[in-house]
């Protein structure tokens, strides 16, 4: 297990590695000077002089590689510098949003689960009726654009029926109209994972034995097909969530959440450089822990992997 | 005496087009250990998968009718379907490779027959793995550690476990190697003796038909060709049997 | 609630950035007046003479942590001030001196005249000592900070101890809700009392049941486009002042003015309202809507009208690319897809960015000249005449300013004299030449509107509304029974 | 003529096939049989070049080779356990074989579509099905062309994996009389790879039995039920005798009614 | 025994609910294309054409489906944003497939270190949530219909090239592609004979679903103000100017919102019609 997780670890050190390199680059050989940008911002009439220090201060006079080892070794020491726009330290910046918007992803992928599991099975159902109707509903709900169905959302249920608020403030109550945007569409496409995946199974072998020796079809889901399916159904919660990480972007600036997605979408019109990097690293994190906890379940479930990864 | 099995007129096929299995009519009764046997493709699984209900959608019974034990199995409910497996009929199937479920332990999968049978767990799974010759302690195995021989060897103990009515095999050797293929034929006999059930048993190898039955149903393109004792297959008035008896003797005979 | 959280921590950028909630907390030197020239707030009286400036201080007024305004700490805060990276008062460091408690001198680095005036700019309030100014901004002013949650809000309350009228509002709480749209829908769904930064977008969206209330001051904000005169080629059209004369007339000012801005706005003749600084509007002639005309000079300059409706010389077309951003293109919105309407009237394509991005607009087409027109949404903030003009329309800046639309010496030259001027008059002066010069005979500014300041509120508000936004006094809102 | 040394070869730490050598005479047929997952496929894969070997040399013609690279690709001939899926849906059988002519460029190629038509005509499939996607062919039809492409490329040896094992009964004996004939004309040195010992009777020459991953018995088909010492081997040899004894009561009805022999 | 690869009897009995499904997706397409080619035969009204007295107005009979905030007919723009809509999220794909084919292609083919290092370069782009990169792509790049298609695009590569080294990967391992090479194809051949017509199949299954996922990103940038400009008529820009109004005029916002839905819907259920032909797999009923 241990060993697993070191292996798995140790692949991950080049990708994440790379991933820094693209964070860095994608603002470094962006256009503009972040300097003038910032003086701009704050309405200063700067000298030439404090150009040049501040271009120093943010190291820009230096070399492109010999600034990316410098960041990159302050990264490591969770140091990814001060935000621009605020003066914050742009760990601070994001710990402060973090916990909104993670509570937004995971509620919205605690959903989508539940209701995937829903429309999978019932998409699967024997009742023909029943299962074209969720079907169709799954792809139906998998082509509404979220931003649309927020704005749908807000008109229903703020407006006319006076159920939510405009301007939360990170209070539970606040997070079920974003949560359910989100997490009605992912669940719809995970929905289809769910059906593909049991679909699959149903068509295999050892599901015909588990029928010819009578199992009720409950018995024959749960014992027979979960367990070969929560590996690959893992890895396509762990995508959704870094998809939901995307997602919340749109859904938070028409909620207002305060979460990292309006504070991505700040920086990337105020040019905040810092935070951009910061929030890309830190996405890519994410986006590795989710895909190692996904390997993990896979190699929980599969006993051969199991095996042969603790074999040699 | 009412037979066991009776199958009368069935056909199987596709909505709209030429039935796959044309108006099957056989008995098997008690005990009795029939042969099933045909040229590839001829429809025997076909048969083996109908006495079951586990035909795939689009396929599905167009005529006739099926007796199980008294039961008419025609235009079963599901519920009743699900009565019927494990205790009335089980069956056998073709790929012993990928029959059991990858990822759950052997015991497990016995045990879970024998839960549905409504017998004890541990002695009804040590008495069965002991009559088809395996060491107890493949339960904590998982399948893909088991050969191909030990896999259909644990298919036959889940099926001394469930004691079904009837026990359909569908070419349970095909892809095992001779020797295997003895033990597997010997065990599925020790588990016809132990159950008091009858067989069907599926093969287009006649030699493997010998070992279990003597009494032989030739099936040729969908159709019941033939109803004999093994050994007269030979001077059958169908040319599939005789086609049948005769590559047989080639075979076994050095040239 | 108001769009953005501008509150940096980092005390070297907090002067700049905290703006109208920081208002309440600290005050500056002196305030504008009605008519835009500056009057005492800490500052009691202030003499200019020889490049030296005396200044009295009012006399009884303490920060918040209990030091008193004199002398010494006043001096420490504009040094304070001035060690940031915004030298935007521009005062010799070396300069101040302490003339009494109450009373110090200093000079300006570069001879200006209008050091005082600039200090209505909130940008330039005085903070007392504090080890953090962040967290413990200490100021002269009305509130005191009570609360900051980041990107969120800040609330203030009432500082009992300030040493002027007392405000109405015990507590005062600044929401920050980025997206326009939610925050008029949030004042509609009760959930805040007044909205500023409103776009023209919300005033045409906003509920006529009078479920929502305008407010509004003198209009300040000028609409123009600024058309690059320097551009290379493909950006080199509006080199030819008869294509930005034809431009000029084909506005339909009088349409768009009753379309946007809730019938607000007015036409404009310029970029500077004439009420301000008794600027007067007679110094401009401002151009009507005369599309004939229009034509006539395109057709002047060698731009014929082609098959698909647009003009083209030697194979050219006439296509222009026209850039809405500043400050951002909600604040314009819809205006740019009129005026290309109008434009495609005379037969001039518009090739529209509208970039919701002061950091894309400045690198991507500001410092690169690669626009023919950029629409701007501003106003000249502040009690110094010369300080828009100059900003935009010199190349003297320290920054070598916006080059693509600076006409050149002369406007440079009148701008310069007139940050040098010895009285009032004079520097008035100058601004209308070079007023005039921008505006009408050089054009690199096409006046298009005038707007004011809005603010909107539920029923029963009053806003004492102010030109000037960082001017508004949220402590001074009333409840007006109905 | 085709030298196997000292071949090796391990999945996942486990030895599939241990130092295993084995030598080929010209025209010589080699029966290779052993239990399931004994390692009879692996060997042969390592000869064509679907695996690669962890150590050992195969030399044919005096020659060292890499199976599957160069001259060895057409000199060595593979034949899949699995007919059908070897064959490619999106060809015809015509089609199949002629790209293999023309992939070694053998004959003149105006001439090689008259060459695979009369190639496949040669293994009895009718005409008709020249023109016929594999799936549109039986299981003993779609051997019939695998067969005929591996013998278009002129190989020196033909590896056939299991060839009878996916068949049914009258499909298996064509097979073997398909087999009988083609060595007859050409010559050609087989290795064939199966898990029953019956069939080769009517083949091989010589009987190799692998066993735990190693050659356990090497001996010519006419003395190997006599001389065979490995257990595993005398179980094979049993197999033949209890398969005679039954053949015996088949063939006494045969007598009777001559009439029935066919195929 | 013997299975059949390319089970025809799925594609001749295709009773399944795909069928259906399918035929509505096309439909619906064609629906689409007519529109967007109904101003060459019908008089439409220009979309760009205000009329400034009939701002916000709900349906009427000169406006079937109302007026915008500048009084433009929305019919008239709904109808001429079809090609750039369609045509954006098509030309995004096309720009996608022409990265992701060779890039999974080349991987699946050359294997060994080639794909691994290709692979790992597609995993730390894929590391990145798809919007957000293309957000930072786009900032960089200026707000347009163009960046933001080269903005997606080059987020969303990775993800497809991945799935076609998977396609191309299992396709290459099936015994007649090895077959076809050890009795004497060439590589190209076997690439182009046999690995390609394989993959095809599943891989238009791919575009069509993709293609449905691109154009609700490209339609979300648009909303954000960041993709298509106006006063070019562009669904997601539509909903952009909507949104103020969207109390005051729902049509405004329903239109168009509508639109994308029905478009992405087309293209997923001929996505999901395609697999479900395609698809040999018959799950045993319970
Ligand atoms: N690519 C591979 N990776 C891992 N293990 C493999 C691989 N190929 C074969 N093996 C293993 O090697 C063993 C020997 O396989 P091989 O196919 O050679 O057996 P065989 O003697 O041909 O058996 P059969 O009669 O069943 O065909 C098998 O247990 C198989 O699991
Ligand atoms: N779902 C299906 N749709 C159409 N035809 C089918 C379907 N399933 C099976 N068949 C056809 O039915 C016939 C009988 O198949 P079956 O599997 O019963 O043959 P078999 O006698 O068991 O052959 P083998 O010895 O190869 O196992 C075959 O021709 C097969 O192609
Ligand atoms: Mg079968
Ligand atoms: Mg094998």
């Amino acid at each position: 297990m241990l060993r697993f997780i070191l292996i798995r670890l140790a692949v991950a050190v080049p990708t994440l590695l790379g991933m820094s390199v693209v964070a860095f680059a994608i603002v470094a050989i962006a256009p503009g000077d972040p300097v003038m940008m910032e003086l701009r911002a704050l309405g200063v009439v700067p000298k030439p002089e404090d150009i040049a220090a501040l271009r120093a201060e943010y190291g820009l006079d230096q070399p492109f590689l010999l600034r990316y080892l410098d960041w990159l070794g302050r990264a490591v020491q969770l140091d990814l510098g001060t935000s621009i726009a605020t003066g914050r330290s742009v760990v601070t910046e994001i710990a402060m949003r973090l916990p909104a918007t993670l509570s937004l992803a995971v509620s919205a992928l605690i959903g989508a689960v539940l209701v995937s599991v829903v429309f999978g099975v019932c998409a699967l159902s024997r009742n023909r009726g029943v299962a074209a109707c969720m079907r169709g509903l799954t792809i139906l709900l998998v082509s509404i654009p979220s931003f649309w169905l927020a704005l749908l959302f807000i008109y229903l249920f703020v407006l006319t029926i006076g159920w939510g608020r405009l301007v939360s403030d990170g209070t539970w109550s606040d997070l079920i109209l974003p949560a359910l945007t989100l997490g009605l569409g992912a669940g719809a496409s995970l929905g289809r994972v769910v059906y593909e995946r049991i679909r699959a199974e149903l068509s295999e072998d050892h599901i015909r034995l588990a029928i010819a020796k009578g199992l009720a079809p409950r018995r024959i889901l749960i014992s027979h097909i979960a367990p070969r399916i929560v590996g690959p159904l893992a890895t396509a919660w762990a995508n959704t969530f870094g998809a939901l990480l995307g997602g919340v972007v749109i859904v938070e600036s028409i909620f207002g959440w305060p979460g990292l997605g309006q504070l991505i979408l700040q920086a990337i019109a105020q040019r905040d450089f810092p935070v951009i990097q910061a929030y890309l690293v830190f996405m890519g994190l994410i986006f590795f822990t989710m895909s190692i906890l996904a390997d993990i379940v896979v190699f929980f479930t599969d006993p051969q992997l199991r095996r042969t990864l603790s074999d040699d | 005496m009412v037979a066991l099995l009776q199958v009368q007129n069935l056909s199987v096929g596709l909505p709209f087009s030429a039935p796959l299995l044309d108006a099957i009519s056989f008995d098997i009764a008690e005990s009795e250990r029939v042969g099933l046997v045909g040229a590839s493709g001829c429809g025997k699984s076909l048969t083996a998968g109908t006495l079951c209900g586990l035909l795939r959608t689009p396929l599905r019974v167009l005529a006739g009718s099926i007796r199980l034990d008294g039961t008419s199995l025609t235009d079963a409910s599901p519920a009743t379907w699900r009565a019927a497996r494990g205790r009335s009929v089980f069956q056998i199937f073709q790929s012993p490779g990928t029959a059991l479920t990858p990822v759950r332990r052997v015991g497990t999968q016995l045990a879970e027959a024998a839960q549905i049978a409504g017998r004890d767990t541990k002695a009804a799974v040590s008495q069965a793995l002991d009559a088809v010759a395996l060491q107890p302690d493949v339960t904590g195995l998982f399948p893909y550690q088991l050969s191909g021989g030990m896999k259909q060897r644990v298919l036959i103990a889940m099926a001394l476990i469930l004691r079904p009515r009837l026990l359909i095999a569908d070419e349970p050797t095909t892809g095992l190697d001779v020797l295997t293929e003895h033990d597997i034929l010997t065990a599925l006999n020790t588990a016809a003796d132990e159950t008091g059930a009858s067989v069907l048993f599926i093969s287009h190898d006649l030699r493997a038909v010998r070992r279990i039955a003597t009494r032989t149903l030739v099936m040729h393109a969908g159709r019941l060709v033939e109803d004999a004792d093994i050994a007269d297959l030979a001077i059958s008035k169908a040319p599939a049997a005789r086609a049948l008896a005769t590559a047989a003797t080639a075979l076994q005979n050095p040239c | 609630a108001v769009k953005q959280d501008r509150y940096s921590v980092d005390p070297e950028k907090f002067t700049f950035t905290t703006r109208r909630p920081a208002a309440q907390i600290v005050e500056t030197a002196v305030k504008p007046d009605e008519n835009f020239l500056p009057a005492p707030l800490l500052f009691q009286d202030w003499d200019y003479a020889d490049g030296t400036y005396t200044v009295t201080l009012r006399e009884g007024v303490t920060f918040s942590d209990g030091t008193p305004l004199n002398a010494d700490s006043t001096i420490a805060a504009l040094k304070l001030y001035d060690t940031g990276k915004s030298d935007f008062l521009q005062i010799d460091q070396d300069s101040f001196e302490k003339l009494g408690e109450y009373q110090i001198s200093f000079a300006s680095e570069t001879g200006s005249a209008l050091v005082i005036e600039n200090m209505t700019h909130r940008g330039t309030s005085l903070f007392g000592p504090s080890e953090d100014r962040a967290a413990n901004p200490v100021g002269t002013g009305p509130y005191l900070l009570e609360s900051y949650d980041p990107n969120q809000q800040i609330t203030v309350v009432r500082n009992e101890a300030y040493w002027g009228d007392a405000p109405y509002v015990d507590q005062l709480t600044f929401r920050f809700i980025a997206d326009d749209n939610a925050r008029l829908l949030a004042l509609q769904n009760g959930e805040i009392d007044i909205i500023g930064e409103v776009t023209p977008q919300m005033l045409l969206s906003m509920p006529q049941d009078g479920s929502v209330v305008l407010h509004e001051s003198r209009p300040i904000r000028y609409v123009a486009m600024m058309t690059n005169i320097n551009g290379e080629a493909p950006f080199d059209i509006m080199q030819d002042r008869q294509v930005r004369e034809a431009l000029a007339w084909a506005i339909d000012r009088e349409t768009i003015a009753s379309v946007l801005y809730a019938g607000r706005g007015e036409p404009a003749k310029g970029i500077l309202p004439g009420w301000m600084f008794n600027l007067g509007d007679t110094h401009t002639d401002g151009f009507g809507y005369d599309t004939a005309k229009a034509a006539d000079l395109l057709e002047a300059a060698g731009w014929t009208l082609g098959s698909d409706g647009i003009r083209e010389k030697d194979g050219r077309k006439l296509t222009l690319r026209l850039v809405a951003a500043y400050p951002n293109v909600s604040t314009v919105k819809p205006m740019p897809e009129m005026l290309e309407q109008m434009f495609a009237d005379v037969g001039v394509d518009i090739d529209l960015v509208e970039v919701d991005d002061s950091g894309v607009y400045g690198s991507t087409y500001l410092d690169t000249g690669e626009a023919d027109l950029y629409l701007e949404f501003a106003s000249n903030n502040n009690t110094d005449p010369t300080y828009l003009l100059n900003n935009l329309f010199t190349t003297t800046t320290p920054w070598g300013g916006y080059k693509f639309f600076a006409p050149g010496a002369h406007v440079d030259a009148l701008l310069s004299d007139g940050r040098k001027a010895q009285t009032r008059d004079e520097v008035i002066e100058k601004v209308r030449a070079a007023h005039r010069a921008i505006v009408q005979d050089d054009l690199v500014a096409i006046p298009i509107l005038m707007v004011p300041n809005f603010a909107l509120s539920r029923p029963g508000v009053d806003v004492p509304m102010s030109e000037y936004a960082d001017w508004i006094d949220y402590g001074n809102v009333t409840m007006v029974n109905q | 003529m085709l030298d196997i040394q000292g071949l090796t070869k391990t999945f996942y730490g486990r030895a599939w096939l241990r130092d295993v050598s084995l030598s080929i005479a010209k025209g010589e047929v080699v029966g290779l049989i052993g239990r399931s997952g004994a390692g009879k496929s692996t060997l042969a894969r390592c000869l064509t070049g679907l695996e690669t070997a962890d150590t050992g040399t195969i030399t044919l013609n005096s020659e060292t080779i890499t199976p599957g690279r160069g001259a060895a690709r057409q000199q060595m001939q593979y034949l899949w356990q699995d007919p059908t899926q070897s064959l490619s849906p999106y060809l015809t059988a015509q089609n199949t074989v002629l790209e293999t002519l023309n992939g070694f460029g053998i004959g003149p190629r105006a001439q090689r579509l008259k060459q695979a038509r009369s190639l496949l005509a040669t293994f009895d499939l009718p005409q008709d099905s020249f023109t016929r996607r594999t799936h549109a062919l039986s299981g003993g039809q779609c051997q019939r062309v695998a067969l005929a492409r591996a013998l278009a490329a002129e190989p020196q040896v033909l590896i056939l994996d299991e060839p009878l094992s996916s068949l049914d009964l009258a499909a298996q004996l064509s097979t073997i009389r398909l087999l009988q004939d083609i060595h007859r004309k050409r010559a050609t040195t087989m290795l064939i790879v199966s898990h029953d010992l019956a069939p080769l009777r009517h083949l091989a020459h010589r009987i190799v039995v692998l066993d735990d991953a190693r050659i356990v018995e090497d001996l010519p088909m006419s003395c190997f039920a006599t001389q065979a010492q490995n257990p595993l081997s005398r179980a094979y040899a049993q197999t033949l005798q209890t398969d005679q004894a039954e053949a015996a009561s088949l063939s006494a009805h045969r007598e009777t009614e001559p009439a029935t022999g066919g195929a | 025994m013997i299975e059949r690869h390319l089970s025809l009897p799925a594609l001749r009995f295709g009773l399944r609910g795909g069928r259906f499904g399918l035929m509505m997706g096309v439909a619906l397409l064609l629906g689409f294309v007519v529109l967007g080619l109904s101003p060459l035969f019908v008089d439409i009204a220009p979309p760009a054409q205000m009329d400034l007295l009939a701002r916000l107005a709900g349906p009427s009979d000169t406006h079937p489906l109302g007026t915008d905030h500048l009084g433009r007919d929305v019919l008239s723009r709904l109808i001429h944003a079809v090609p750039v809509s369609l045509g954006a999220a098509f030309a995004t794909m096309l720009a996608i497939l022409a990265i992701a084919l060779p890039w999974g292609v080349i991987a699946a083919v050359a294997g060994g270190r080639v794909d691994m290092v290709m692979m790992r370069l597609a995993d730390i782009i894929m590391a990145f949530p798809t919007l957000v990169l293309a957000l930072a792509i786009i900032g960089f790049m200026g707000a347009s219909l163009q960046a933001s298609i080269i903005g997606i695009a080059a987020a969303w590569w990775p993800s497809n090239a991945r799935m076609v080294r998977a396609l191309v990967l299992s396709a290459s391992q099936r015994d007649f592609v090895r077959a076809a090479y050890l009795s004497g194809a060439s590589r190209l051949r076997v690439i182009v004979r046999h690995i390609l017509p394989q993959v095809l199949p599943p891989l238009a299954v791919i575009i069509s679903l993709e293609t449905a996922s691109v154009l609700l990103a490209l339609s979300a940038l648009s909303f954000l103000g960041i993709g298509a400009q106006p006063p070019t008529p562009e669904w997601g820009a539509m909903l952009n100017q909507a949104r103020p109004f969207f109390s005051q005029a729902p049509h405004m916002l329903l239109v168009p919102g509508l639109a994308v839905t029905a478009a992405v819907l087309a293209l997923n259920l001929i996505g999901e019609g395609l697999r479900d032909l395609l698809d040999t797999r018959e799950p045993y009923e319970w």
